[in-house]
């Protein structure tokens, strides 16, 4: 039950992984691309990790798992944050 | 002989000339210690490579010590080239 | 479970490949470092299935170093230098 | 199944490195190399943690996550968007293009024969019967260092002269650094999205360290990996535009900076003075001695690679305030 459960979780990372990279390439400009990267790449990180904390084998290592999330879940909100400010003062011209 | 360790010592080689072309060809300062670190990291990868002996094997562990000091130099022997690049610019704008 | 990582592992690599073109293809500097981004998280995706593939607990560690560390490039890329007294 | 899909993501992998390498190496913009450069740190540390190395896993995510690459993009020149080579002459004749396309020719050949030696001696190492002389004293010893990290035991007491050398190494390299000019300029405060994110990761990141140190007698870790992650707290400091970074002023600066040789050699010597012989640790305290070794230099590590980033001597706090006023007052 367990193995099929954290299979699932797995998988769904993997597909908005894939997803995330696709929106990339194919989106036509920087904000955009900025919006599929950081919603796809954060929900593909989460259910990987998700799916692999049912089978931490301590605490620790659940703990660590769910740290890596959130870790790059601020780090890339506050970076996609900073190139679009960067991006849009470059237009702006200041 | 491990394909592993074949094709990673391989793939370092290449990365080796890779640099060192960079190192000697560039015009560009930077660029020239961006090429010079990666020569380094190719060197890196060939001692990693040989100090692999295998899947659920422990690898040797001389050559990562090796490695892991020479990342640490590697990055302050860069942070020494760019100050060195900044004051020639700061000179040659002096001019 | 582990012909599942194997495969997660490729998709992970295919995923970092797709970064990797929006790396090389630009076209503004700003469109590199969100790819950078994606290719962190990449990064970081491997080395836990790595993690469980290789049975090497301490990889764990080095995916919290990358994800704690991935905003440093945006911010050094978007940083302005305060302006030079003379 | 499993071995051939780990061939075949070993072969995606290198790939990518070497295309990442060859195209950071080929860009004629610097920004554009330093970026692809990042990148190509990043799948290092991927690779480390594939060949089994997450001792040097570790410290290539610190370092190259957290320090070169911020190094690196500091270091980039504004250039005005024609003129991407800095000191060349476009009005170059075509003999000397010429005579360039022939030098690189020859230095690519030149590149190429050193690769092709390179690959035959390493082909010529792998085939031959491998020495296990030297991991075999190292497993041997393992249980008499003080440490069961190998890669740790290696490091600070089987070869504790090299690492002693080395923290000289970085000492020196800071020392050229101060020698070479000022530091270069802050950076402006980076806005409030920024600044959360410090509040909490400058913590968890000193944390870590902690937890590097401490876990690298018996698991990867160790001093290296710790005080670079220290270093990358003070470099997310420095870029979210805080004058103190955690750098102490002054003379306390000066000992921070030494206390890795410091402590090193004060240990070597007191064990001579006891009648051992340098940096040879009685048994029983082995594993003390190197913890207070590793801290030592945790801290010298830490505050030399900041400093390397910083790019020279840091001015006190109060100079740079006064400093600050004075620029408001002209502005004004």
């Amino acid at each position: 039950m367990i193995d099929l459960l954290s299979s699932l979780l797995i998988l769904a990372g993997l597909f908005f992984y894939l997803a995330g990279s696709i929106g990339l390439l194919r989106l036509p400009d920087l904000y955009s691309r900025l919006h599929a990267l950081t919603k796809a790449d954060n929900l593909g990180l989460g259910l990987l990790s998700a799916g692999l904390a049912l089978h931490a084998q301590d605490l620790l290592m659940m703990l660590k798992l769910m740290l890596i999330w959130l870790a790059v879940l601020a780090a890339s909100a506050t970076s996609a944050h900073l190139i679009a400010r960067q991006a849009r003062r470059q237009e702006t011209g200041s | 002989m491990m394909t592993t360790q074949v094709l990673y010592g391989l793939t370092a080689c290449v990365i080796v000339a890779l640099g060192l072309r960079g190192a000697l060809l560039h015009a560009s300062l930077l660029q020239r210690v961006v090429a010079i670190n990666v020569m380094g990291a190719g060197v890196f990868m060939l001692l990693i490579a040989v100090a692999y002996r295998g899947p659920g094997l422990p690898p040797d562990p001389l050559p990562h010590a090796l490695v892991l000091t020479g990342i640490v130099v590697a990055v302050s022997a860069t942070a020494l080239a760019l100050a060195l690049a900044r004051r020639l610019h700061a000179e040659q704008d002096n001019d | 479970m582990s012909e599942l990582l194997s495969v997660v592992l490729l998709g992970l690599m295919l995923s970092l490949f797709l970064g990797l073109l929006r790396v090389l293809l630009g076209p503004s500097a700003g469109d590199r470092m969100l790819a950078i981004q994606l290719i962190g998280t990449a990064g970081v995706g491997m080395l836990l299935v790595l993690n469980v593939l290789l049975n090497q607990p301490a990889l764990i560690d080095v995916a919290l170093l990358l994800a704690l560390l991935a905003a440093v490039a945006a911010a050094a890329f978007t940083g302005r230098r305060e302006i030079h007294r003379d | 199944m499993n071995a051939t899909s780990l061939l075949v993501f070993d072969g995606l992998l290198l790939c990518s490195i070497v295309g990442l390498a060859w195209a950071s190496l080929a860009s004629h913009d610097e920004r554009r190399g330093v970026i692809l450069f990042i990148a190509f740190g990043l799948l290092l540390a991927v690779a480390w943690g594939r060949l089994l190395a997450p001792d040097v896993a570790l410290a290539e995510a610190a370092i190259g996550a957290g320090l070169s690459g911020a190094l690196l993009l500091a270091a980039v020149r504004k250039q005005s968007p024609g003129s991407s080579r800095t000191h060349a002459n476009p009005d170059r004749n075509r003999s000397e293009s010429g005579a360039k396309v022939v030098l690189q020719w020859l230095v690519t050949l030149l590149c190429a024969a050193l690769a092709g030696t390179l690959a035959w001696a390493l082909l010529h190492a792998l085939s031959s019967t491998p020495h296990d002389t030297l991991p075999r004293a190292i497993s041997d010893n393992l249980v008499a260092s003080g440490v069961s990290n190998p890669v740790t035991a290696v490091l600070l007491n089987f070869r504790a002269y090299d690492t002693l050398l080395e923290l000289a190494v970085l000492l020196t390299a800071v020392l050229g650094i101060f020698a070479l000019g000022q530091a270069t300029a802050g950076y402006q405060p980076a806005g409030p999205v920024f600044d959360g994110l410090v509040r909490w990761l400058v913590p968890v990141l000193i944390l870590t360290a902690g937890y590097l140190l401490w876990v690298g007698a018996h698991a990867p870790g160790g001093a290296f990996q710790a005080g670079a992650t220290l270093a990358a707290a003070g470099v997310v400091l420095r870029l979210a535009g805080r004058s103190r970074i955690g750098l102490p002023d002054g003379f306390a600066l000066r000992i921070v900076m030494a206390a890795g040789v410091g402590v090193f050699l004060l240990v070597g010597l007191t064990l001579l003075l006891l009648g051992r012989s340098f940096l040879d640790y009685p048994p029983a305290w082995a594993s003390a001695l190197i913890l207070l070794i590793e801290t030592a230099a945790m801290l010298s590590i830490a505050a030399t690679l900041l400093l390397a980033f910083v790019g020279g001597q840091p001015q006190s706090a109060g100079v740079t305030a006064a400093a600050n006023r004075q620029r408001e007052e002209i502005s004004r």
